[in-house]
């Protein structure tokens, strides 16, 4: 048992330190910290430097023009991005659609889409959901029907994240009359500039427009977008939920939100002592480093795992779980350390229509905005609801 | 024992729901008698008590509905009343005047430390997070001898307003040798703060009934996996959780109220502030959780109340501040 | 509104003080507080001096002997009884059978159990609950099946408390085949003497014997001992189960609880310090007053409404859920508060072989042991999964 | 990064099990070898690493096994390893020495405070909750000036034995003037006391998981209402939880057995210790609830489990202890 990494590892991690703090712009860097919303072009900007160092897909094998990373590997350049506050991979093309046309696309379609993917060409978006539907993703309505060498595509999709972004969709749509749901479903790639295609965003929460409803009104689509076979993408889908889920427990951003809280904590004064040496809160603080410790080393366990070839389904489902419970009690604990200044609405605070700072300490423009937002992590990639599920199923076989 | 409303109670509260669903807006309020309502008899209100302040205040959150009422009478009025400004008191009452009350400051976090100071009739001094100070006609200020009456657009005065995320606006507060005149010891805060604890938490309460019915509602209807998702066991033994939790908000609400003029008032309003703040966080997480994604959306009507819970355990001092004051008062 | 008890009640519970000061025996308070196990003399001894008084039956209307209190004064006499240390009044004759007989009972065995039961003759237990049946009472597999003027009686019933002290049990039967489980079941009136009647004792988590197995082994019952009908004892169950949880809260146990905890936390010392005054302990127990201070007043808001003739469902579970809790939540802190001594096992500690005191303060004799014995909360009585069920179905109707 | 044990810890493992699966008590434990493999080296052991200890103990925790090795060899003959007590450490590691290790004293709730004085080779004074005193050979004492070694025996001993919760026996040890030799400073104690937390913490981690596996088989096999209750969604949820916090004390425990000589040990020790107990207990409470009734009952075999958690927690400082701690040592 040796709980440190690897010279090699150590190595690596050391480089990508380096490369962090020559090429990540503090433009970018500041900008996440504060969990202002990047743009798209900021995002792209992002993608381009890591590509140019061939670190854009650290999931991919170097055949397809990907890193080829190790779980370990991954993991380090993760954690060390997000404590840098570097814009986080977008993963609709690198981590999902890519490793599922690598494993079901053709030759053709790995050709034509994974180069546009690393050179920054296409911008993909997730047409899983409907409305409706929630969680339960086999409730697939809208429909694909063929007609000549086209299928005709009808229907609505919704939580679409960065959708307004997309020239491309990947989606599930039904093709065929199903026995079980999970059967007749396809799944398809769109061009996101095909007549009958309008995308409105929905604006959370937050006040961020940060996921869409993306509308299908008689779409063209060429039949050689359909990845693998017809009917069967519900095998598809189901390979994209349970792979590349090494990011799963958000380490990372737990760490760097928790040494944000520590911070804020540390400035808040009440009584005259900082609010960090108030017993109680302190205490809430030290709870939750302590799960955090605990949960990295979960974490860790399974890369190990993964790396021995094991592929942990329970285990994952729980990194999902505690890692979501730790980073928004962490939120919480932040907007809730700023007290009254925690009611200032996030939203106009950050983009208002005059050019003022926000009011209160610089950190009250995005903690409430921050807990806000990520009341999402319980919701999507499968509701910690599902996870349960899963965990108890893998368990008790029942 | 008797935790019945009065007649005049039920009645005021039953027409200012109607007039809420009806969409009336902060005249319409007033018009009915409201102020007057959470005025006491001795400054020209009729009412007042906490049964009074719980009534009005819980309809009010029902209907998620933003009003000055908390910030200009139940604690402006309540200021001028109790320092013997009648004539004022009753116009905030009637919505003809408008109160703003400026206590804390930048850097400070629930302690009440004051730094502006008053020198031969005029502030000098920063306030922070004041509500509704933009529209205002008169501030109250508290600075380090007491409570000052200053007016809008006085000398050195200076507004900077913001929205807040429960729908109000607040502003930062800048005094520079501002004209005001003293109302009396900060002591004249006592009891207009706690009524104003107990406004802010029966407005939570009929926030949460609200968010906790729309939630029912939502898990009878929609269905997953072929289901009323309110059918799943989980799903059930959660909200079973969750009213729980609410009624135990509720019985915390009436404590204040039934001891708003009692000997032990403050050890009520930590105790009912820490427990409202609490359940308010649990109910406006659990609700988004329990809705999934279009309980985080703007457009869905969940959004604004679960802000206004995550604002009412914000203000005047967090759960856990309460908690440790609870405490305090317990050990003295 | 008005939060303080009428001029009436008070003067009542002024009554119930000066009765439990002058009547109450330090010998059976001493016990009580110290959460030792009572005989059997003691338990009647204190039914007899209630009984004295005619305060035995609170629960009973005046014509069947009873007190005829309103849900007020019954109130204010549990909790006054709690906080003073009384022995409890055994719920399985005065608050379960009483009222059962008093409504679905004939003439003749109101006339025959009713005095008994006040006077103390009979101790009655109850058999409701049957090995592996859990929460799932109407899974009824006890069989009495009528042999002319008697039912014979074979099977087995559990959990059932201080049955060994009892000579009197009241059941539930099945008596004729159930197209659903409710139906087919009878309720009986069962003499503990009757031949075929073994009692087993079982030893619970804190080493007493406090629950016992009771077996039937072709046991003779008069048919004159069936309580109403043949065949509708669920409807006679459902009685007992939704009636007379006016002390589910157990505020009065909790009340006394919290008052012992604060005790043991000013005398526990660390670092110099009274525990009590260690900011996070403070908080723990600051956190389950203000929660016992709401649910007093759920309590009482439920006493005003049942005084005015409504029988609150849905509220009623609220309260054993969260009394429950707050109980349990008490118990733990307590255990906790005495640190190491806790560790001492609780039953060697009070019967022990030898005469000496136990160890450490005098607290930890019982701390453990009260927690202990106080898991079962919130499994008997409608375990508390059970409580949630009712509440989620009077709400959602699913 | 390498999570795995060394062959020889998976083999004393399998065998440890296999022997304990067959009834092996005590005795049988030792001639295994495994008090050795508790033991440094330089102490003439074999082992006495974190994931020694973790493999041990873990093993001993899913048998529920009661023996004398945490007292007798990880903090006993680890003591005197330290003190370069080196026979009598390897006479306790075989067995044929048994140690008992004297801190705790009346009055005093895990914060070290002793008052036990020792004057020219004798010692003076009364001390808590020693476990294992009844039979130990000798006991190691924590005196005002560091550690001394007693035989047993030895004159103005006494010891008043009792059984504890957890199925082991302590006692309450008065010293009246009685002979002893000094070991060193109570410095001594610092890696032995590390390596029992982090005994105590495996063991009750295999504790936990025999006390979730006992109550996933009553969930599959057990029915109600006509089904087996680990059908039911709301229980399937809790235990979904429950294993997720088991997992969290698992990592805990590794983390601690990685960085048992690591310099930031003494943070781990006060992470693992805090968690480990918070997850214990409830573990202990859920897994009663999950079973109803008959989790009870003293026949059952999860009574011995439950109660052996409560007793981890209890042990050399609870989990709120060992979060201040924790605290502490950040804030240092």
């Amino acid at each position: 048992m040796d709980m440190s990494f690897s010279p090699d590892d150590r190595a690596f991690r050391d480089e990508v330190r380096q490369f962090l703090k020559d090429r990540l712009p503090a433009r970018l860097s500041d900008k996440v910290r504060q969990h202002r919303e990047l743009t798209k072009a900021e995002m792209e900007e992002w993608h381009a430097i890591l590509q140019e160092r061939n670190w854009l897909a650290g999931n991919w094998p170097r055949e397809f023009g990907g890193s080829g990373w190790t779980p370990i590997q991954r993991h380090i350049f993760e954690e060390e991005s997000a404590l840098a506050h570097a814009p986080r991979v977008l993963p609709f093309g690198v981590a999902m659609l890519g490793p599922l046309l690598q494993k079901f696309g053709s030759r053709e379609q790995q050709d034509r889409f994974l180069p546009r993917i690393l050179d920054g060409q296409d911008w993909w978006c997730q047409g899983y959901s409907e409305p409706g539907a929630g969680s339960d993703l086999a409730s697939v309505k809208t429909s694909a029907v063929r007609d000549g060498d086209h299928y005709v595509v009808n229907g609505q999709k919704t939580w679409t994240t960065l959708g307004q972004h997309a020239n491309w969709i990947f989606c599930l749509v039904r093709t065929g009359p199903a026995a079980k749901p999970q059967e007749g479903i396809s799944f398809l790639l769109i061009d996101m500039t095909s007549p009958g295609i309008t995308v409105r965003p929905i604006v959370l929460l937050d006040g961020t427009p940060e996921v869409n409803e993306v509308f299908f009104d008689n779409v063209k689509v060429p039949v050689e977008n359909l990845v693998g076979e017809e009917n069967k993408g519900w095998t598809y889908a189901k390979f994209l939920l349970t792979h590349e889920r090494t990011n799963i427990a958000g380490v990372g951003f737990a760490t760097s939100g928790l040494a944000a809280l520590k911070r804020i904590a540390r400035a808040q004064v009440a009584y005259g002592k900082a609010l960090i040496d108030n017993p109680l809160f302190a205490a809430r603080v030290a709870d939750v480093e302590i799960e955090l410790m605990a949960m990295s080393t979960t974490n860790l366990r399974m890369l190990a795992q993964a790396a021995a070839g094991h592929a942990p389904m329970a285990e994952s489902s729980m990194l999902k779980l505690k890692g979501t419970q730790i980073r928004q009690a962490i939120n919480d604990l932040t907007r809730r350390a700023l007290g009254p200044w925690a009611l200032v609405f996030p939203s106009e605070a950050l983009e208002g229509a005059n050019d003022t700072p926000p009011p209160g300490p610089a950190e009250a423009a995005w903690a409430t905005r921050a807990y806000l937002n990520n009341r999402k992590l319980s919701i999507y990639g499968g509701s910690n609801e599902i996870q349960r599920g899963i965990i108890a199923k893998s368990l008790l076989g029942l | 024992m008797d935790f019945r409303f009065t007649d005049e109670q039920t009645m005021l509260g039953d027409s200012l729901a109607r007039t809420l669903e009806r969409g009336g807006d902060a005249a319409a309020v007033f018009e009915l008698g409201t102020g007057a309502a959470l005025l006491p008899e001795e400054a020209g209100g009729f009412g007042g008590t906490g049964p009074d302040v719980l009534m009005v205040f819980r309809t009010l959150g029902c209907a998620a509905a933003v009003t000055p009422l908390l910030d200009s009478v139940v604690l402006g009025a309540g200021i001028l009343a109790a320092a013997g400004e009648g004539a004022l008191a009753e116009a905030a009452s009637t919505g003809g005047a408008r109160i703003a009350v400026a206590l804390d400051e930048p850097g400070q976090r629930y302690d009440g430390t004051v730094a502006t100071r008053a020198d031969r009739g005029h502030l000098t001094g920063e306030k922070a997070v004041v509500h509704g100070a933009e529209d205002a006609s008169h501030l109250i200020v508290l600075a380090t001898d007491g409570l000052h009456l200053v007016e809008a657009g006085a000398e050195g005065l200076a507004i900077r307003s913001y929205a807040l995320i429960d729908g109000a606006r607040a502003a930062e507060v800048t005094l520079k040798e501002t004209p005001a005149r003293r109302l009396g010891d900060a002591a004249l805060l006592d009891r207009p703060m706690a009524a104003a604890i107990l406004a802010l938490c029966a407005d939570a309460l009929g926030v949460m009934e609200t968010a906790v019915a729309l939630t029912t509602d939502y898990l009878k209807t929609r269905k997953q996996f072929g289901r009323a998702i309110g059918s799943f066991q989980a799903i059930q033994h959660r909200m079973a959780d969750l009213l729980t939790e609410v009624e135990q908000a509720r019985s915390a609400v009436w404590n204040l109220a039934g001891h708003l003029d009692a000997p032990d008032r403050d050890r009520h309003v930590a105790a009912t502030k820490s427990l409202v703040g609490r359940v308010a966080l649990q109910v406006a997480e659990e609700t988004i959780q329990l809705h999934g994604g279009i309980g985080m959306t703007e457009e869905y009507e969940l959004a604004p109340l679960v802000r206004r819970l995550l604002a009412a355990d914000a203000r005047f001092g967090d759960s856990d501040h309460h908690l440790e004051r609870f405490i305090v008062l317990g050990a003295a």
